[in-house]
Formats: structure tokens, C-alpha cells, sequence
């Protein structure tokens, strides 16, 4: 501080007496993640409950973690770009097109066929991974931030040109030699005997998320953007530069998610991410971000990735007639996000 | 007054020398097999195609880009129609502006369209699917799955719908309910797998296209049970021919696109011309497996035209 | 007089059709309060807004020290060491009240940590609370975001905000405009021992008594355009209402 | 007004002289539309320009316009809805259920086989089509405003849900039997010679939607909720029961279209409108509409339904190849956004 | 003295942790101008608010005409007449003043077009003018939507909105704070003006000036709960800053 008027304080700020602890409560209550938390707890017993032969096996828990790690991905950035007020439609597109340049750089440098690759060739792809990732965050992160698009409209054409670039680089067909070594390492090996190795990664990566959003000035910045983007420009914040990086970073972590995804099913699955957009939205928002920016949680978007997951799984054991599921999903997911917003208006309607 | 809209009459011009391809989705390996032959067929008889494919397998996108080619007026449109009825009063517009419609790879309902249908037959092709399957267990007993992409894709719900019926013959094999992917291969890995943990007595899975079934691969592969659970596919794509050769997955069920391509092409000059073609032709579909892998060759889809 | 620290020549700015500055100038010396006053929609905040970088004039000049410069962002203007508190606050509503005391201003932990941009909540706190009391701004608690406070108090962190970080100049768009009799007094004391420390300040005020009880110098505007200045020492309340109605027309003749 | 201060007004609102002029030369300059109209407008030249023989031909010209009715329909709905600041994302699977609905209603009464089914048969299908929409879009509103869930999520779950039930009503195979008198008034016929009835049929619902919008009571309480709720409550305005007539009126609308789709088609088209809701959100965004409520006009998204169908009719006339359309699109949707966006930003740069 | 038109007793109101109200009593008489003062986060606008229906109180009643009744919605606190000027304004930022004033209370066309809900906004924009002008609201072009105007000029179009529909009742919570002088001497003008016609008024304000020469009585809230009452007429300034400081308290012993 330049001025220098911290002179006695002759009236103290006004503390209630038992701060501390009421802060603590009133902070879980409150808190965007417990609910659903809680919600995503009961769907584990109910099903645990229900099947305890199939769901609480480590195998099913193995999957489950394996096959959620690339989507998390994709969530964890989305809650960056959401939280900023943004929004990002084209993480799927994204993730196959970083998928089918890292697939094509390795195929590249092996002399057409990747299987036998080995590490060194396995690093460059995942650079390549990340840079087609970062490239098409980087577009979309310039064309937000500095040409002024809407986030919506610039995303919804990235989706369908990432995906059209990476089907004219392929002329759509699945690019099908991936290094046996990544498969079986990162792919579908597991460390410390049981923990999947994508899973361990896809943790790593999360808890460096939740590390930048919630204690680091990028993650204040982030907020302050979303909350009020003018006053966060006043406040000498680089607001057209912290979108870029916001968005960049989703592209790179859409990027690895594609890298994940080419280790896991050893193919490029082009046409097999057009979900893959609403879904890390809708766990974002189930986890407690707001769509208005400014609120939000990486640990509510992994609940929130968690619960549709072990619905869809749980149902299948459970044995409920397929089309029957999206209308289960929809009410269970409804009734998440209800029992959390009741909780948080009863504490603070503002 | 009331009328019709695009009803107006046309003749073919038998020295017109566009033609136009509709596949059913952009990017599948199957059309954009077809396309190769049909590019090359056409290239090589002085004509010009132009090749187009809807995003998604939709028939609304598919009448729009339909529309678009009939305004500009080729003298035969080769179509995959997504839809057996709804893409009907479209092509009756094209056919009424004088555009030779041929189908190929699916037709529509009504037969007095198009000139000539080289269709697959899906529903046969499912109960190859489903005879092959039996074949592998070799009398086996147990759970089988079917993986169906969406609701309502006609051509995969024939494949899902054949293969139910087939395996209902066979009283020593439970069917599990037929499961949707929304056609995302990580979809169709989570349902093998949480099926594989609810029904360990899991013998058999039916991959109704390339997604399903490279989800289903991923997902047995990794509970390790590629060989022990057999799967049976559909298409035979480059990597899914390599799969089948590698052990991921025991029986693909293919169609043949190069052909269908380059006869669509020459059927559809024949009809420019007003030369008599054969009104409907069903194309074969064959089990490839890892014992007649090598004589199969010719049915492999290409990746690069 | 010492040489303008900050000097405003003509400056017009546009919105669609509505001529929010009509030429209009402006200076400040340093180690002087000068306030500035005018009816409503005279154009004040608006010229604030062009000298704090916020909005760019459509023509005019801006001098700093007696060069020509261009406040082309806040961060330009922060960089000549000039601090605004805004009319309408611009404080981000779902930070709380430390958070925004220090915003684009953080203070990062020692060490490693600091250097990836890790911050040091514990320490801003501390010091926000420090920070606050002298401007008798009571919070029941801390961490209540911004936007859940009452009128006065959020007005209180977005001036504590501009003065704590302002090293040569800082503008106040009716900053008591919300606040209690109590932090109102503590404001103005506070402008006093700034403007001691030989920090210039610029107060935007629509209160006639406090403009006069505080201010050096005052400039009024009018319908986009400098009308007048006076001497506060020597200026009658009557002589500033009349300037701010119109009635009375200075600077046309100077 | 209850109170009588209208004394005389001795200073009078301050005017610029030639107001009327400037308002309108600036509200033509500064309104949304008129960029991306022209956009719109410049590509239907380049593509006449391009394909004389094809684009301009009265054929290319109906069918454009038929063939957006449906989603034309789906868009008036949506802008309603993001107006409130609010969000659909449900509006094509609804589309699908209200035309389920309609042709299993009508195959009913005419005993299994609809086909040869007359007008009485016919109204009572349009009844269940709208209803159908309307049920929909009543519980996205309840929901949504009763029960306060982001409308993000539970149109999410609707969309889901309400695929699911037609699916379950059908057993997932399409209704195929619809009423040939339908097909061909509604369907394909045209009325004045050469005007489809399906365009005349969307040209006036959406000539209404610019009357309810723009100049009625219910407009005005649609743009004060989007541009801040809590004020409108103040305000003394229902913004319970208008969210919830906002939402059904929107599902009013898909269940119309999805009746268009139906006659136009013949059949439910069950799988085929997975994209609708990002494709009318699209449109509205397209057409100047602000995702964050308060801002935009009917017209507006009929231009922003417009520009992507020319462009798709456009590409395949030209012989565009596939994979390079996409990439196309994205890059004029987002330039004639950047367009509209930089002339607003010239004129008002708040 | 007449039954008061509008009482509140112990009014209790939390937001989590913090206790805004705590048992907080207000009395307001027919045809009196009452302001209601107290330091910054003293309660007065949460008091507003659960009296206007926008909150509701955790504990407390409130009697209008001396019967107990519920205001669940702002909508009852305006079958009762009440009326309220926020201190967030609480306006539509994307719609011009006209329809921000109109706002819930369009003027619809004559006929059956009125009937269908079609709106007279030529007939709304002639009527807004002159309520502007009462105020001395100077607006440069009607069709610029309200978040663009000048602070001032939002807050008068509010309060211009608020005095127009009353019928027996209005809150102004602290209408003055962002108007030039001449607009505030409007202000007080039109407030005594309503008073004559019987109406109620209650003024929240921080310039003690402005409290002392307009109201009649005076009511002190201090931390959550009413700590004094004084009639205007007697109450000198040093004892209202008393009694929001806590230096004095009458409540209390009373
Ligand atoms: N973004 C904008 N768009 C259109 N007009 C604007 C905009 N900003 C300001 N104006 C107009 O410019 C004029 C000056 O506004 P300004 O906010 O500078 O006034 P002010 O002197 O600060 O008034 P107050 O005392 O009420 O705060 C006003 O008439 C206002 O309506
Ligand atoms: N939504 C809320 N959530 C948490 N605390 C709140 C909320 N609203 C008000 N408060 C707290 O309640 C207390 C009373 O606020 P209120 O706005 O009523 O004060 P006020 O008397 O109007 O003050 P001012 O003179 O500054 O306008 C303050 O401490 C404020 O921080
Ligand atoms: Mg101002
Ligand atoms: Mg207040």
C-alpha cells in the first residue's frame, strides 16, 4: 500500500464473537458442493444397495474412474471458461482433432504405423496433443476476448470447424495405429496394483486445476472477470489476455483429453464426441457453477461428472429398460440441483 | 390457386454430365468408401460428381442438401437416403425436376421413386450378426448384448432388430436388453462394462456400427475378457479389420462399398441415358472372421481413395 | 502555481447522439483537492472516466506533467500513479471485501510459491481489516461477498480501494454519496491527510457544504463543458449553484 | 398515476433539436439486425452470382424457406426464452414427442392406418401436437421458476426425458402412417401459385411473435425479467407465472413445429433432431440476441435461422466439398457476428 | 394522534451468519414525513425492504391499519398503497425511462388491441416526460435504455417512479444520494407535497440537514433495533449523530 493510513484502528471491524466455528458450518452448509455430494453419496449406496455383487466391485470403480477421466477433463476446463461468464461448445471437436494430429504426428514418425512406437515417439504426440488443443483454445480465446464474439457463437463454429479440420486431415476415417506401450501404460495399465494409471493422471490434474482456480491470482482473476469483467478491467486486471489464457488452457486440457482418449480406445473415434460438449457443461453446472459467471467449484464439476456416470452405469445394472434411463437421468438430475439451490436460498436469498 | 411445391416438370438431359452423391453422414468409412469407387467410376466415364454428406445420420439435413443439389440440377442424384419415408416427397421433387434418383446403401418405402436401389439388406445383415455369434460360442450358454447408436436410425435399429429376432431361436442365450450409445464410443465402453459387472455370465456383444463396436473392443479388452466374450461387429473399416486381426474382436459383418459405389455410378449414367437398369438389386453382406480373414480381402473398406 | 500534474484540453466524447463532453478542460496541481461539480449528467463521471483511462475522448488532449500522453486503459492511467473510486463502484459483487480491497493487486505468498502465483489470503485479510477500520467501515463478516453488503459499506471498500493505492492522484466520483455522517467525516479526513502527503485529489460532490469544507479549488461543468472555476477559500455557495444552474458564466468570458 | 405532480414542467426534458431524424437513422444503425442482414444478404448475392441457374430458382427459394420453417418455429420460441435470460435446450427432443404424440393420436382414430385420415382426425392431431409441446414446456417452466433450477439443467433433463418417452411411446420406430391430406396442404402444397403453406403458416406465427414481443404487455415483462428479475418482482410483474408462460409458449411452438415436421415429413423422424436446440440457440445468438437476457428481436433470429440454411444450400450448390463446410460456416457465422458487434461498439461503447 | 397506517414490532431478519434486524420497530402515521436514519449497516434498507414485501422477516409483525398482515410478496405491500424507491434502484437497465417508470403498470391502447395487451408507448412517453420534468430529471434522449444514463438521472427516474403510483405510502431509501442540488431540492418539494395530500412518507437519509428540514419525526435504527424516536421539530443535530453512534440512547429507557 503507497498511502500509509493504518493508524490505530479506533473501531474495530465488527466480529461476531464465534466466527471461527459458525464460519466453518455456515461454510459447509452453504457451500455449492455438499449437496450434490450428497446426492452423488445416496446414488452410491441405492446402488451399491441394490446390485452389491456388480457395483461395489473394484472393477466397476476402476471403469467407472477410467472411463470418466477424459470428460473430467473436458469439465475441469469448462469450469475455468464458465466461471469467467463464458462458454465453450466445441471441447469435443477439440479433443478428436488433438487426438487425430497427435495419432498422425506418431504415425508420422514411425513410417506409418505407430504400434511399436516408443517413448520418444509417445512424448512428441502428446505435444502434438496439446498444442492442436491449445491452437484451437488460443482461436477461440482471441476471437472471444479481442474481436468481441459472443463465446457461444465463436465455439459453435469451432465445434464444427475442429471437427471438419480434423475429418479433412483424416478424410474422416480413424487414424488406428497408436503406440502398444501407451495403450498399455497410460491406457489400461494401473499403478500401486489397482489405481488406473488415466485415473492417477486425470487426479493429478485436477487437483493442479483446484490449485490455480481457488489460491492463485490467475483463479482470483478468473473470478473477478466473471463477477463484473468492467470492473475487473478497471481494477488493472489484463481481462483480453486472462481470456485467451482461460481459454487456451481448455483447449489444452481438451487436447489431453484426446491424447487420454487415443490411449484408452487406441483410435481417434471421430465421430464420437458430439456429446461431449452439453455433457461437461450440464456436470459443471450440476456441480454449482453459475452460468452467469463469477460462482463455482472444480470439485463441484467432479461430482457433478460423477453423478450422470453412475447413474448411466448403475441403471444398466439395475437392468432399467433403456429408454427409460434419460427420463431417469433428467428427473435425478433436476432434483440435484433443486435440493441444492433450496439449501443455498434458505441461507442467503439475496 | 393451390399446387405443390417444386412441381414442376422436367425432362433429363441424356448429355447431362453432373452427378451428385448423398451419402448418409460425413466422415463414416463405409460412404466415404463408396465415394472413393463413385468418384473413380465417375472420373473415368468423363463425368462430374459432386459429393456431399449430411453432419449427422438425419434426414433433415439430408432433404436440405437434397434440396440444394436438385436446384442445381445434375442429371442423377445417388442418394443414401437416412430415412425410408421422410426423405420420400424430396426425392419425388428431385425426380419431378428430371434428376434420376438411385439408392444405394438404403431405400426408401416407396418403390416407384428412384430407377434402381442397390440397398443393403440391415435386418439380414443383423441375423448374419447374430448366426455368426452363435458360430464363435459354439453352443455356449449365456448372456448376449446388443449395442444399438440412437432410437429411430433406421438402418442400426434393422441391424439390432435382425440379430434379437436370430438369437431368439437359440433358447440357450439370454438377451439382454438392447442398449443405446447415442453412437460415443466411451458410452458404449461404460454400458460393457457395467453390463460385464451385472451379468458375469456375459458371452457375446453385437457393435451395430464402428463406434458401439470400438467401445465394446476398449471395454472387454480392458476387463480382460477380449476372446473370452466374443464380438461380433459391423463394417469392416481399417482399424476394424486390424481389431479383428489382432484379437479384439472375433466377427465383423461387412458390406461391400466399392462396389456398390462404382454400380451406383454406372446405373446412374445408364439412366441419364434412358438405358434400361435393374430396378432393385440387394447387396451382399458376409461374415468376415479370423478364419476366413484373408480370402475376405476384397471387402475391407478403403481408408484413402 | 506549480506545473499541472494533470491537464484536460478539450475534451468531447460521443454516445450515439448524445454529447456527454462538449470540450471540456480540466487541471489539477499536485498536493491540491479540487472538486468537481455540476448538475446531473453534466458529464462528470464521463470525465473521469476519459481521465482514468476507462473510455477514450472522440478528441482533446491529455497532459501528465505537462506531456501530451494517451490514457488508452486503466492500467496507462494507474501507471502515472492515478487511482479512481468509480460512481458506480465497478467492485466484482461475488468477491468479498478483501478480495476486492486488493484486486489486480494481490499480495502473492513469500517464495516459491508466490513467484507460481499463489496468494497470500491470510495476509490480505489482515490488512483489509486494518485498511477498512480507518475508514470506520464496520463489516459484520468478512467473508460475505461484496454484493450482499449495505450501500455504504460497499461504497466504503471501493473508496478505501482507490486511495490505498493511488501514489500521485486520486479521483473520488461522489464518494460519500452513500455513506453514514460518521464515514462521511472519516472520508473527507482521510482526503485531507492525502492531500497532505502531497498527493493531489480530485472530489466529485454534490454536496455544497462538504465541497467547501474540503476542497482547494473547485471546477464546475456544465452541459459537457467547463464553466467555470473558483477559489474555494473565496467562493459563496450562491456563486457555485449559480455556476452548476447556468446562471452565472465564467470561464465563456475568461 | 395516482398523484398529481404534473404541475407545470417549467424545465422541460432536454432535446436535440432534430430528434426524430437521428433516432431513426441510429436505431437503424445501432439495431442488431441490420448487419447480419446484411450479411444475409450479401451471401444470397455471392451465391446468385456464383450458381445464377440454381441458387435464384424458384425451387432453391421454396425449399429454403420450407425447409426452415420447422426450426424457424423452434427459434421465435427461443428468443422468448433467452430474452428472460433464460435457456431451452429441450425444444427438439419436444419437437419429436409432440409429433409422436400427433400421429399416434391420429393413426388411433383412424384405427391403426392414418393415411387416408380427413381434416376432423387432422385438428385433433394438431390439438395433441400442441398440447403435447405444451406439458413440456410446462414443466420446463415450473421447474425453472417455481422450483428455481437453472434452466440449463432442467432443460437438459427434458431433453433427455422427453426423447425417452417418445421413444418409450413408440418402442423407438417411428410413427409412419400420417394422413396424406396433410402432406399434401400443409406438407407440399402451396397457396397464390407459388407460396408454400408451411411458409405462410410460419410467416404469420412469427409475425405474431413480433406483435407479442415487441408490442404487448407480455413483451415488455419478457425484456424486464431478462434485463433484471429482482426488479420486475419489485415492480409488482408475476415473474413466476411469466416464466412459466414464457417456457410453454416455447413449447407451444416446438410442438408446432414438430406438426410441420410431421406433415412436411410423413413420419416422426424420431432420431433426427438431436442438434435443433444448439441450432435455434444459434439463430437467436446469430440474430443479435444477448445469452444474458434483456436484449434482442424476433426479427433478428429469422435472419440468424436464415444465414446458416443459405450457406448450407449455398455450399452444396457450389460443389463445396463436405469437410471444408463446417469450417466455412464457423468462419462466416463468427465474422457477421464480428461485424454486428464492431458497428455497435462504434456507437455505444458502454 | 391517528392510528399509525403502517407498524412494524421486533422485526428479526438474518442472512446466514449476520443479523441485519434485530427486533427492529418502525411507525409510520398517515400524512407524516418520518425519516428513518442510522449508521452505515444499521438496517434501514433491510427494514425497507421486509416492509415493502421484497424480504421476509425471520421473526416480527408488521400491522398496516392496525392489523396484523403478511407481506409475502411486493405485490402485497402495493395493495396496501405502499410504494418503494430502493436504494439499488432496482430498475431495467436494457428499457428506457418510460418503460422502466410504466414498469408492471403499462398504459395499454384503448379497445380491444389494450385488451389483447398491446402497449400505448407513445401515450407512456408523453406521461413520462412531464413526470421527468417534475423532478427536474434532464434526460438527452428518451430512448437511451436506463443503464446507460448518468447515476442522478437513474435515481430520479426511480423515485419519480415510486412517488407516482403510491396511494398512501412511500419509501424512499435515500433518494438524494446521487442528485445535484437542484434535483434534490425537487425531491424534498415533491415530498412535501405528497405529505400534504395525506400520504405517508418515510425518508432514509444520511445529510442530517436535509432530514431536519423535511420530516416530521424521526426514528434512529442503530445495529439491527430502533434506539430512538425524535419530532423534527425539537431534535437538535448532535443528538440524531448521538443516537446512530450510540452515544445516547432513549430506546432503551423508554
Ligand atoms: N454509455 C452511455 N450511453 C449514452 N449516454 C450516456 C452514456 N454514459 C453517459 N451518458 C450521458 O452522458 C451525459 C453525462 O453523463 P455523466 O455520467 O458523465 O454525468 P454526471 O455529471 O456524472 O452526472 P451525475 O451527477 O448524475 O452522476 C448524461 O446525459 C448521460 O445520460
Ligand atoms: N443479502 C445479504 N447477505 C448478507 N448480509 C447482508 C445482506 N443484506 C444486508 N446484509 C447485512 O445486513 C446489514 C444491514 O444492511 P442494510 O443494507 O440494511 O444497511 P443500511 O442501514 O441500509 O446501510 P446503508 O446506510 O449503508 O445503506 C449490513 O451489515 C449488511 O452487510
Ligand atoms: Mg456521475
Ligand atoms: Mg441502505
Amino acid at each position: 500500500m503507497s498511502t500509509s493510513q493504518k493508524t490505530s484502528a479506533d473501531k474495530p471491524v465488527q466480529q461476531t464473537p464465534d466466527e471461527p466455528a459458525v464460519s466453518l458450518r455456515s461454510r459447509l452448509a452453504g457451500s455449492n458442493t455438499v449437496w450434490t455430494g450428497l446426492v452423488l453419496v445416496v446414488l452410491c449406496a441405492l446402488f451399491s444397495a441394490l446390485r452389491p455383487d456388480a457395483f461395489l466391485t473394484l472393477f466397476n470403480v476402476q471403469n467407472l474412474l477410467v472411463q470418466a477421466a477424459p470428460l473430467l477433463m473436458l469439465a475441469v476446463g469448462m469450469t475455468f471458461v464458465i466461471i469467467t461468464s463464458g462458454i465453450d461448445l466445441s471441447v469435443g471437436s477439440v479433443l478428436v482433432f488433438a487426438g487425430v494430429v497427435s495419432a498422425m504426428t506418431m504415425e508420422a514418425l514411425s513410417g506409418g504405423d505407430a504400434t511399436s512406437a516408443g517413448w520418444g515417439v509417445i512424448a512428441i504426440g502428446l505435444v502434438a496433443a496439446l498444442i492442436g488443443g491449445a491452437a484451437w483454445g488460443l482461436l477461440n480465446g482471441l476471437l472471444v476476448a479481442v474481436a468481441r464474439v459472443p463465446a457461444l457463437i465463436v465455439t459453435l463454429g469451432s465445434f464444427g470447424a475442429a471437427l471438419g479440420a480434423a475429418q479433412l486431415l483424416t478424410n474422416g476415417i480413424d487414424v488406428r495405429t497408436v503406440p502398444a506401450t501407451l495403450r498399455t501404460t497410460l491406457g489400461t495399465g494401473t499403478s500401486f496394483g489397482v489405481v488406473p494409471n488415466l485415473v492417477i493422471l486425470a487426479a493429478i490434474i485436477t487437483l493442479l486445476a483446484m490449485w490455480l482456480l481457488h489460491t492463485t491470482a490467475f483463479g482470483r482473476y478468473t473470478y473477478a472477470i466473471g463477477s463484473n469483467s468492467e470492473a475487473a478491467r478497471r481494477s488493472g486486471i489484463k481481462v483480453t489476455r486472462h481470456l485467451i489464457a482461460v481459454y487456451t488452457l481448455t483447449g489444452v486440457l481438451a487436447g489431453l483429453a484426446g491424447f487420454m482418449s487415443l490411449a484408452y480406445f487406441g483410435t481417434t473415434t471421430i465421430s464420437g464426441h458430439s456429446n461431449d460438449n452439453l455433457n461437461s457443461i450440464a456436470a459443471v453446472v450440476l456441480g454449482g457453477t453459475s452460468l452467469f459467471g463469477g460462482i463455482g467449484t472444480i470439485l463441484g464439476s467432479v461430482i457433478g461428472v460423477f453423478i450422470p456416470a453412475v447413474l448411466d452405469a448403475g441403471f444398466v445394472m439395475a437392468g432399467v429398460r433403456p429408454f427409460w434411463q434419460p427420463i431417469a437421468v433428467g428427473a435425478v438430475l433436476v432434483a440435484a440441483v433443486y435440493l441444492d439451490q433450496r439449501r443455498r436460498r434458505a441461507r442467503n436469498n439475496r | 390457386g393451390s399446387g405443390q411445391i417444386g412441381g414442376t416438370g422436367g425432362q433429363t438431359d441424356p448429355n447431362n454430365k453432373n452427378l451428385a452423391l448423398i451419402t448418409g453422414q460425413r466422415g463414416e468409412p463405409f460412404y466415404v468408401s463408396i465415394e472413393c469407387a463413385a468418384q473413380q467410376e465417375a472420373a473415368a466415364q468423363g463425368y462430374q460428381l459432386n459429393v456431399q454428406a449430411p453432419e449427422k445420420f438425419e434426414q433433415a439435413e439430408q432433404s436440405q442438401i437434397l434440396g440444394g443439389i436438385v436446384a442445381s440440377k445434375p442429371g442423377s442424384v445417388i442418394i443414401a437416403p437416412t430415412d425410408d419415408k421422410a426423405l420420400a416427397a424430396p426425392l419425388q421433387q428431385a425426380k419431378g425436376n428430371g434428376i434420376q434418383v438411385v439408392e444405394v446403401d438404403t431405400a426408401l418405402e416407396d418403390r416407384s421413386i428412384a430407377v434402381t436401389s442397390l440397398s443393403s439388406d440391415n435386418y439380414a445383415g443383423g441375423q448374419l450378426a447374430a448366426q455368426t455369434l452363435v458360430q464363435l460360442l459354439g453352443g455356449k450358454p449365456g448372456s448376449v448384448l446388443a449395442l444399438n447408436t440412437k432410437a429411430g436410425t433406421s438402418t442400426t435399429d434393422e441391424r439390432a432388430k435382425g440379430f434379437e429376432e436370430e438369437i431368439a431361436k437359440h433358447p440357450n442365450l439370454k438377451l439382454l436388453p438392447t442398449q443405446y450409445t447415442e453412437n460415443e464410443p466411451a458410452t458404449a465402453a461404460q454400458i460393457v462394462s457395467s453390463t460385464l459387472a451385472a451379468n458375469p455370465d456375459l458371452v457375446g456383444v453385437f457393435g451395430t456400427n464402428l463406434n458401439t463396436g470400438e467401445g465394446a473392443g476398449t471395454a472387454l479388452s480392458n476387463a480382460g475378457k477380449s476372446g473370452q466374450v466374443q464380438l461380433v461387429g459391423f463394417d469392416a473399416s481399417p482399424k476394424q479389420v486390424d481389431d479383428l486381426r489382432n484379437g479384439r474382436v472375433q466377427a465383423l459383418i461387412a458390406q461391400n462399398p466399392g462396389k456398390i459405389g462404382q454400380e451406383g455410378v454406372k446405373r446412374a449414367i445408364a439412366a441419364i441415358k434412358g438405358q434400361p437398369v435393374e430396378r432393385e438389386t440387394k447387396t451382399e453382406m458376409i461374415s468376415i472372421t479370423r478364419d476366413n480373414l484373408d480370402q475376405q480381402a476384397q471387402y475391407f473398406y478403403k481408408s484413402q481413395c | 502555481m506549480t506545473e499541472p500534474l494533470l491537464e484536460a484540453r478539450d475534451l468531447v466524447k460521443r454516445y450515439g447522439s448524445v454529447e456527454a463532453l462538449r470540450g471540456a478542460s480540466f487541471t489539477v496541481h499536485p498536493g491540491e483537492v479540487v472538486a468537481l461539480i455540476g448538475d446531473n449528467g453534466a458529464g462528470k463521471s464521463t470525465l473521469v472516466k476519459c481521465l482514468s483511462g476507462v473510455e477514450q475522448p472522440d478528441s482533446g488532449q491529455i497532459l501528465v506533467d505537462g506531456e501530451p500522453v494517451s490514457l488508452d486503459s486503466p492500467t496507462a492511467a494507474r501507471g502515472h500513479g492515478i487511482e479512481t473510486a468509480y460512481q458506480d463502484l465497478a467492485v466484482a459483487p461475488d468477491l468479498d471485501p478483501a478480495a476486492n480491497l486488493f484486486l489486480g493487486r494481490e499480495l502473492r505468498r513469500p517464495g516459491l510459491l508466490g513467484k507460481l502465483g499463489m496468494l497470500d489470503k491470510a495476509k490480505m485479510r489482515a490488512e483489509a481489516t486494518e485498511q477498512f477500520a480507518t475508514f470506520g467501515v464496520s463489516l459484520p463478516d468478512l467473508s460475505v461477498p461484496i454484493g450482499a453488503l449495505s450501500g455504504g459499506q460497499r461504497q466504503s471498500v471501493a473508496v478505501a480501494r482507490s486511495v490505498a493505492w493511488a501514489s500521485r492522484l486520486v479521483f473520488l466520483d461522489e464518494p460519500t454519496a452513500a455513506l453514514g455522517v460518521v464515514q462521511r467525516e472519516r472520508v473527507l479526513d482521510v482526503v485531507r491527510r492525502v492531500r497532505d502527503t502531497g498527493m493531489a485529489v480530485v472530489l466529485i460532490s454534490h454536496n455544497m457544504p462538504e465541497v467547501l469544507s474540503v476542497a482547494d479549488r473547485v471546477e464546475v461543468l456544465r452541459l459537457g463543458s467547463r464553466v467555470a472555476r473558483f477559489n474555494a477559500a473565496e467562493a459563496k455557495l450562491e456563486d457555485l449553484v449559480g455556476a452548476m444552474t447556468g446562471a452565472l458564466s465564467q470561464e465563456d468570458a475568461s
